[in-house]
This record gives C-alpha cells, structure tokens and sequence, in this order.
C-alpha cells in the first residue's frame, strides 16, 4: 500500500504522522506537496494538522484552493480512503468534501489535552478494527475545532451513520452534538479532530490510535485481495 | 482602481462564541448591550474598471467567505490609481 | 521623512541629538574617536543600539565573566546566537533564553509572540531543528484587571506562535508578585536539535562573497530612535504608527524549513538571525567575529513601508528575517531554494576585507564605520556595587519557624495561591505535543523530549524564585540552579549545562547591581558544583518604574540528558500502598 | 435602542500576515487585487438614550479593540426596542 502525506506550507504534524504508519503499519508513506498535480499512485492520502497558510481568513481557506486538492477530490470519488486530521479536517469541510464548518472553540482559547471519544460507527474503512461504542483517548490541540452544521444536515449525519467519532465524558470545544470525527456519505473521507498520531506509544499516554491505521491498511488489502 | 470594503458575517443561525463572551463580558461591566456579533471587515483595492461586483462577488464565494457559516455584503468606492 | 531632514554631524553633538538616542556624552565621544570624525545621524544611530546594553552588555559583561562556561560536553559556549552541547552519537542539542520583558509591557500578546520568535530563529540560525519551547513569567497580583490581561495576551502570544511553529512548548514557570506590577518579565526559551556537522556560526568571510537578505520585509517597526522622526510626523500618522512589532509565525515557519534545508548547501557561510537592532547587528557581528567587513546596498533591502531612511531600516527590528552570506556565484541556487517556501532571497552586499560596516542608499555612502567599532568596542561599565540597607537588617533579624494551628487550612490556602495552584489554565493552550516526541508533558517536574529516532531523551526546565534571590542573591542564585537540577534529576536526567535570563533592576543602582554579582556568583558556585557550565544566556536590566524595581530574577533554563527513557520518571504517586520516602535534610 | 457597528482595522504599519496571505493568493488566481486587510466587524445593540457615543468608545478601549495595534471608528443607527 503506497500513502501520500499532503504538505501544505504551514503543516506542522506531517513528521509526527509519517513515524506513526511507519511504527503502526510498516507501509509505505510519501509526503507530496500542494501543487502535486497527480496523486494517481497512491492508495490512500492523508492531510496532517498544523496551520495551512498561516490560518489566514480561515483555516483550511488557502489550502482549498491548492492544485492537489483536485487530486484529493479524485481519490476521494475513486472510493480510495483519504483521512483529514485537524488542520486536515478543515481543509476537507473548506473543499466541500464534507458538511458543515468549524467556528472557534467555545471557550475561545486553544486546547491541547487527551480526551475520551467514542467510536460510534466501526463500520468504516479507518475504523473497522474497534468495537462499536468503544472508548479511546485520543489528544486534541486546536483553536477552532468547535464543528458546526445546518439542522438537515446534522439530520443526514445521523441518518447515514456519517459520526464517527464523538466525544464522551467531555467536550473540548463546543462542538455540536459532541461531533469529533464525521466522514462522507460514501464513508470513504474521514475528518477528524483529536490527533491519533500522537496516541501511537505508551511513552506518549496512549495506543488508541494505532487501530486507525491499522484499519485503513486492512481494509485495503481486503479489497485488493477480492479485486485480485 | 477601487477600494471594496467586505463585512463579513456569521448567519444568525450560527452561534458566535466571540461575540456571546463580547456581550457577557460587556455587561459585567455594566454595559447595556446585547447580541454582541462579531465578523471580518476585510478593506482591499481593486485595479480594474469593469464588473468589479462581479469580480467581488467571486472572490467572496472562492475564498473571503464561507458561505456554509458566513454572509457577506460589501461596498464600493472609487479611489485614486497609486 | 527624507534624509534631508536629519540633522548634520554638527548638529547632532552642538544640540546632544545622540541623548535621545540613548548615548551618554562619553559615549558619543569614544565613537567619534573610533571613527575618527563625528557620525552622522545614521551612524550615531548604528553605534547607539549597538552600545545599548541589550547589545553590548556594556554594564553585565564583568559580571558575565564569572560564569563557568566550559565543560567537555560544550560544543558552543557565548557567544553565538545560543550555545551549543553535546549529546552523543553525533548530535547536540542547542538553546538559550531571551528575554521580551518591555514589548510584552505594551502589548503582551506581540510581544510574547515575538519572543518566542526571535528566539526560535536564535536556535535555527545556529543549524538546529527547534525541538521544544519553554517560558517564564512573571506578573503582579491576579487581583488586577491590567495584569489578568498581560497574562491572557502573553500566554496566548506565546501559544499562537509557537503552535503555529509546529514547536511544542512543553512547559515553563509562572510567579505572581507586586513588584512585578507594573514591569512584567516574559523570557522565552527554545531548545534544538542538530548533528555536529551541521553547526552554523554567524561569520562574514571570505572577499567578495555575497551578503544575502532572506526572510520578511522591513518596515519601521520598533525604531526607537523615533524619537526624532516624529518631529516630522503629524498626529494622525503618529497615531497609525504602533509602539511594538508584530509576529508572523506562518512566515516564521517557512524561514525555519527553509534554513534548515539551507545549513545543508555548502554555498553557506554565515547566517544570522536579525533580533535587536535588526540589520546593524547582524552586519555589524558577523563581519566583525570573521575579521571582515561588509557592504551593502539599502536600496536592495526588501521594504514594507515607502521613503525609508538608511537609519530606518538599519534599526528596524521587523520580525522575521536573516543575514546570510554564501559563497560568490551561487545566488541562484539560494534564490531557488528560498522560493521554494514562497520566500525571496535577495542580494544586498558583499563581503570586503576591510574591516568596515559600509553602507550605500541612493548612490551615497550613508554609513562607514569600522565593524569591531559597533561590535567590539562598546564600553565596559564597572558600576558600583553596595550591600542594601534591607539586606543588612534582615541580616540581623532572628529566625523564626512560623506556627501552624491548623495544617489542613494552610496547605489549602498555599494551594490556592495562584504561584502553586496548577498551570492547567495556561499549558493546555500550547500545543505541548506536536512532534510526537513529549514524553513527560507540563505538570511534572521538567518536560522530557525524546530526541527523535532513538530511545534518549533530554529534560528541560526553568527556574527562579526571586523571592529567594532578593532575601539572599548569592544563596538565592545557587538555589535556583540546585532546584533547576532537581527537577532535572527527578525527570531521569543527568545536568548538562544552563541558559539564564538576567532581570533586574537597575544596574546604575549600587544595591541593584550588588543583587546582579551576588546571584552571578551564587549560579557560577552551583553550576560548577554541578558540573553544568552556563552556555549562553540573556540580560534585561532597568525593569523599574517610578523607581521600584523588580525582585531580581535570574532565571536558569536547565537542559539535562536521559540516556534510556525507560529511566523517566514522572512526579505523581503511582499506585495505592507505595512507600513514600523523604530523601535530603 | 440602538444598534452600533464597530470597525476595528490594523493600523497602518503593523503587519497584516492574513491579509497578505490573501493578497497573494488572490493575485495568483489573477484577481487585480493588492492591499487586502483583515479586519473586524462588531454589532450590538445597546441600551441607553444618553452618551452612547462615550459609552461606545469606552466598550471599544476597554474590551473591543487593543489599540496598541488597532484602529477603530463606528457608526450608530436608532434600532427598534425589542
Ligand atoms: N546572562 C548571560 N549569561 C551567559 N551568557 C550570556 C548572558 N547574556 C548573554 N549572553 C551571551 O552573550 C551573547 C550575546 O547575546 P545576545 O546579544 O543576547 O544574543 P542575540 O543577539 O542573539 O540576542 C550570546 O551568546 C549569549 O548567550
């Protein structure tokens, strides 16, 4: 399996996410930057956290309009799985891959701390190796991760099974319904808040996130093994 | 040359969690106000002649504003060339 | 704002113009020996910020000097932009602390972002990787709406920035005290990585070699010399004009992948970062420590404002920038590199063998000064030094063990002191995690960072208790580096060496400056004891107001190594039934 | 009652890093755009018949605008009591 790490100018976390496959999966990672103008090798494309551009206008607002958005959009339609992390969330929410929007935290303020998430479906591609209703502890650290969508479409969300991720026991940023991870109708795009790249060690608190990864390279080699 | 003047703001439906610590801030201190909102005003020059609406209307759309979240209404002035 | 408005060397000395400048009428005439004529107006200016004390450290040199500075594990001790250490296998780790105590007075939330800045460019400007962030502030009683807002902005300065950067800040101290009131100290520490190999020096060498400009724009931020210009402006365009330089970290991140993909080109020769007295210093430096000299043509400065003088722009301290010199005819390549992050590099000078700081606007030489003369040759103060009054008296005042009635009340009530209570509040705004590596993260005694790829690690942290230093500088100054080195050893680390942030009062004060030798001893006493030497450091004097100085705060930044992280050690008890032990006194 | 717009703009020579972002990313989707800044806009609604203009400015100093780095102006409209 070949993945490709998207580097914006103003990613932070794409080191951080390129050790975490490498330790939790042994595939192979690529970082490809914004102006890569065709990502047809890769099997799967990761958007790593940080701050695009600087924020500027709006999280995710620059970086949307970036040539390997095209080639995101592409994969995302070709059913290949593409995983937005923070910063990558936003960008997928900019682009029009996902519903809705990201306002600022609640309580304004940055927030960086482990928090608990459920997995509320694990019928999906990045999650498939986590029971149903399990709890994780993922950390979060972002200043506008306070998700936001329209009543038909938090409607659709449920209806769809489109939440993945909520957060239980407490919720760091205001966001509606406890909203930590939602993907795409197809179930394919995958944004996501909290950082499982950094629940991938003990040394680090937590190996919650390595069942992520993990899912996303199994479920690839299933289907390309029923393809084969 | 023209200078556009874009506000930015969040749709009502919305919650401002900016603006609502704004207005309970303010009325600790005994402010009488209410429903404080906060937005973008974003000033810009603009050197061309025709369709400047137009022109802003798409800037708007493809990276000023997020039209998920946020309307927007702008105004336009003439202005001396540099 | 032209040139022609500025007045002639004549005027400058007959009408004492350099004293706004902050040049003491000794001064200006030691310049005019150096130089052998009287400065013009641009030159004064060069020659006032690089003899004000943030440069020169014309009154804590003496001091400085007591400070034990070798060890076999120093690779880099003062000197450059921050000193350098040992760590095995091939690698080193690299920092220093700097000090942004009078912008975050101001505007707390630039100026914190800018420290964090400036310091961070320290650290890449050397060749290494910013691996870690740390701060240490000091404010007055929560009590005040003023300080509760210094304290919001600056820790939210500090977590922008450094977030933005990609940079954990894993930690740092935060004391609250009325002498702080009005004078609020923000010192902030970054720690990286490099392989020996990669270490860079801020040289100017070799003849004809270019001078190149990477990074922002210069505008006219934080000029202090202003003072004169502003004759020239109106109300309304004084009014436009803010007090304090802003950051942008986005702009920071891109300078930082850049050099760092930069110190790898074997067309580098010198870099170095633009801090205070921005242009001047980095010229002026570099040209000096490499027995060179240095020409450069200000109309090729990349500028953000319209009209700028030559003074203008040499005492900008716009933010993100570096001087850089590469070997002549591999421009291109630079240029290419640097376009890369979206950056321009751009010629402005060349590198001359004769010892002169030459500049060139409009067709004119502007500037000609000898480069030892700016860097080199600035005063050494040797100021008096007088044991206070309250020292004495304390001296004599018997000791007493206060009484406790009721143990349960007091602990509750030092708990709920805002100096013990947790720092929750304020860490969980910094991305203390990017990078994956934060492996004891603040809450504990130090932050340990594992140093990527292998199984070390190094604890990090900062220390002072002023309240300590003031009772007694010399046992105070040992105490807080024997604290700092508790806090490392509890982490699982052995010392290896200290930054430290020098705040005081003023040192024209003979009590304040016995406060300054007295705590320098104590540290020099310490770090020696504890085989960790002072490896580069910052100095902040004159915070007073109305004549009421600041506990004196020699803040230490201690860097110590973990060999085995299995060996980490974290400070919450562990498990019911474990055995408590008390080791020491 | 009255309805208050404040406009809280950069001054002048401070850096403005989003609104060069902007700038430049408008620029190369060939808008003849230059000069964006970002800006923020400010409404609420007060409640008092006397001095509102003081009591703006006073909101503005105090809470609303840091004026170390920022400029701001307003404008006051009559709004319907709720
Ligand atoms: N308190 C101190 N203790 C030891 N060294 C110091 C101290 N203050 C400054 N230095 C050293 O003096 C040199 C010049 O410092 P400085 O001018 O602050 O550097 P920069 O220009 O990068 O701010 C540095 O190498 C610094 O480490």
């Amino acid at each position: 399996m070949k993945i490709a790490i998207v580097v914006f100018p103003g990613t932070t976390c794409e080191a951080d996410l390129y050790a975490a496959i490498k330790q939790t999966t042994g595939e192979e990672a690529e970082f490809v930057r914004h102006d890569a103008e065709d990502l047809g090798g890769f099997d799967a494309i990761l958007i790593p956290g940080g701050a695009s551009y600087g924020d500027a206008v709006r999280p995710g607002a620059i970086a949307k309009r970036q040539p390997v958005i095209k080639e995101i959009v592409k994969a995302a339609e070709a059913g290949k799985p593409v995983l937005g992390i923070g910063n990558g969330f936003q960008i997928l929410l900019e682009a029009g891959l996902l519903p809705g929007a990201m306002l600022r935290n609640e309580q304004l303020k940055f927030v960086c701390k482990p928090v608990k998430l459920q997995v509320t479906n694990n019928d999906t591609p990045f999650t498939s190796l986590y029971e149903n209703g399990e709890i994780v502890s993922i950390p979060v650290a972002h200043m506008k991760g306070n998700f936001y969508c329209s009543d038909a479409e938090l409607k659709q969300l449920q209806n769809n099974n489109q939440i993945i991720f909520t957060y239980t026991s407490e919720n760091p940023n205001g966001s509606l319904a406890d909203i930590a991870g939602i993907t795409n109708e197809k179930g394919n795009v995958l944004g996501l808040m909290p950082h499982p790249e950094r629940a991938v060690d003990q040394l680090l608190g937590s190996t919650d996130g390595v069942k992520l990864f993990q899912s996303i390279v199994q479920n690839w080699r299933e289907t390309h093994v029923t393809n084969a | 040359m023209y200078k556009v003047k874009v506000f930015v703001t969040l749709k009502e439906s919305v919650i401002d969690p900016e603006g609502a610590a704004a207005t309970k801030e303010l009325k600790k201190s005994d402010f009488p106000v209410d429903n404080v909102r906060v937005g973008k005003y974003i000033e810009l020059t603009i050197d061309q002649t025709d369709n400047v609406e137009d022109a802003v209307h798409d800037m708007c759309k493809n990276l000023l504003v997020n039209t998920e979240v946020e309307d927007y209404r702008f105004e336009i002035e003439e202005a001396a060339a540099k | 704002m032209s040139q022609m408005l500025e007045p002639n060397p004549s005027q400058i000395k007959e009408q004492k113009i350099y004293q706004e400048m902050g040049m003491s009428d000794e001064e200006f005439e030691l310049a005019e020996k150096l130089l052998g004529r009287t400065p013009n107006y641009t030159e004064t200016g060069l020659f006032s910020v690089m003899w004000s004390e943030h440069c020169s450290y014309k009154s804590s040199k003496p001091v400085l000097k007591k400070f034990p500075t070798e060890g076999k594990q120093v690779l880099q001790g003062p000197g450059e932009g921050a000193g350098i250490v040992d760590i095995g296998d091939n690698q080193a780790v690299v920092f220093k602390i700097e000090s942004h105590n009078s912008p975050s007075a101001i505007e707390p939330y630039e100026g914190a972002a800018t420290g964090v800045g400036g310091i961070a460019r320290d650290v890449f400007s050397m060749g290494a990787r910013p691996i870690a962030a740390m701060n240490s502030l000091r404010f007055g009683e929560l009590t005040s709406p003023r300080v509760r807002y210094l304290l919001e902005q600056a820790v939210a300065g500090i977590a922008d920035y450094g977030n933005a950067l990609g940079v954990p800040t894993v930690g740092g101290e935060i004391q609250f005290d009325p002498s702080y009131e009005s004078n609020p100290l923000v010192n902030a520490m970054v720690v990286g990585l490099l392989n020996h190999e990669d270490m860079q020096k801020g040289q100017a060498k070799g003849v004809s070699n270019t001078v190149m400009y990477v990074g922002a724009a210069t505008g006219r931020d934080g000029i202090h010399g202003a003072t004169f210009s502003s004759v020239e402006l109106s109300e309304d365009e004084e009014e436009e004009r803010a007090a304090v330089q802003a950051g942008d970290p986005f702009t920071e991140k891109l300078l930082m992948d850049a050099c760092l993909e930069l110190v790898q080109s074997d067309a580098l020769i010198g870099i170095q970062d633009m801090g205070a007295a921005g242009l001047t210093s980095s010229s002026a430096e570099m040209a000096s420590k490499a027995g060179y000299g240095v020409e450069m043509n200000l109309d090729l400065i990349p500028q953000r404002e319209e009209d700028m003088t030559a003074y203008e722009m040499m005492l900008s301290e716009s933010q993100e920038r570096m001087l850089i010199v590469i070997k002549k005819g591999r421009e291109q390549e630079i240029i290419d590199l640097f376009a890369k992050y979206d950056l321009e590099a751009v010629s402005v000078g060349h590198v001359t063998d004769d010892k002169m700081l030459r500049l060139l606007h409009k067709g004119e030489v502007v500037a000609e000064v000898p480069a030892d003369a700016l860097a080199e040759d600035a005063p050494v103060y040797h100021k008096k030094s007088e044991v206070p009054a309250y020292f004495r008296e304390n001296q004599e005042m018997e000791v007493t063990v206060p009484e406790v009635s009721n143990f349960e009340e007091t602990l509750l009530q030092l708990l709920q002191q805002p100096t013990i209570a947790s720092k929750e509040w304020v860490y969980q705004q910094f991305d203390h995690q990017v990078g994956s590596n934060t492996i004891v993260t603040p809450g504990s005694d130090a932050a340990v960072v594992r140093i990527p790829g292998t199984n070390k690690g190094i604890a990090i942290t900062t220390d002072c208790n002023s309240r300590y230093i003031y009772l007694d500088p010399e046992v105070g100054g040992k105490i807080a580096v024997a604290e700092a080195a508790r806090n490392v050893v509890c982490s699982g680390a052995e010392p290896l060496a200290i930054t430290d942030g020098l705040n005081f009062g003023s040192p024209d004060k003979p009590e304040i400056f016995w406060q300054i030798e007295k705590s320098a001893e104590g540290i020099s006493e310490a770090c020696l004891a504890l085989n960790s030497p002072v490896i580069g450091g910052n100095v902040s004097l004159y915070n007073e107001k109305g004549g009421k100085a600041i506990y004196p705060t020699p803040i230490i930044g201690m860097v110590g190594l973990i060999p085995d992280l299995a060996h980490t050690t974290t400070q919450s008890f562990k498990e019911a039934g474990d055995l408590v032990y008390m080791v020491g006194e």
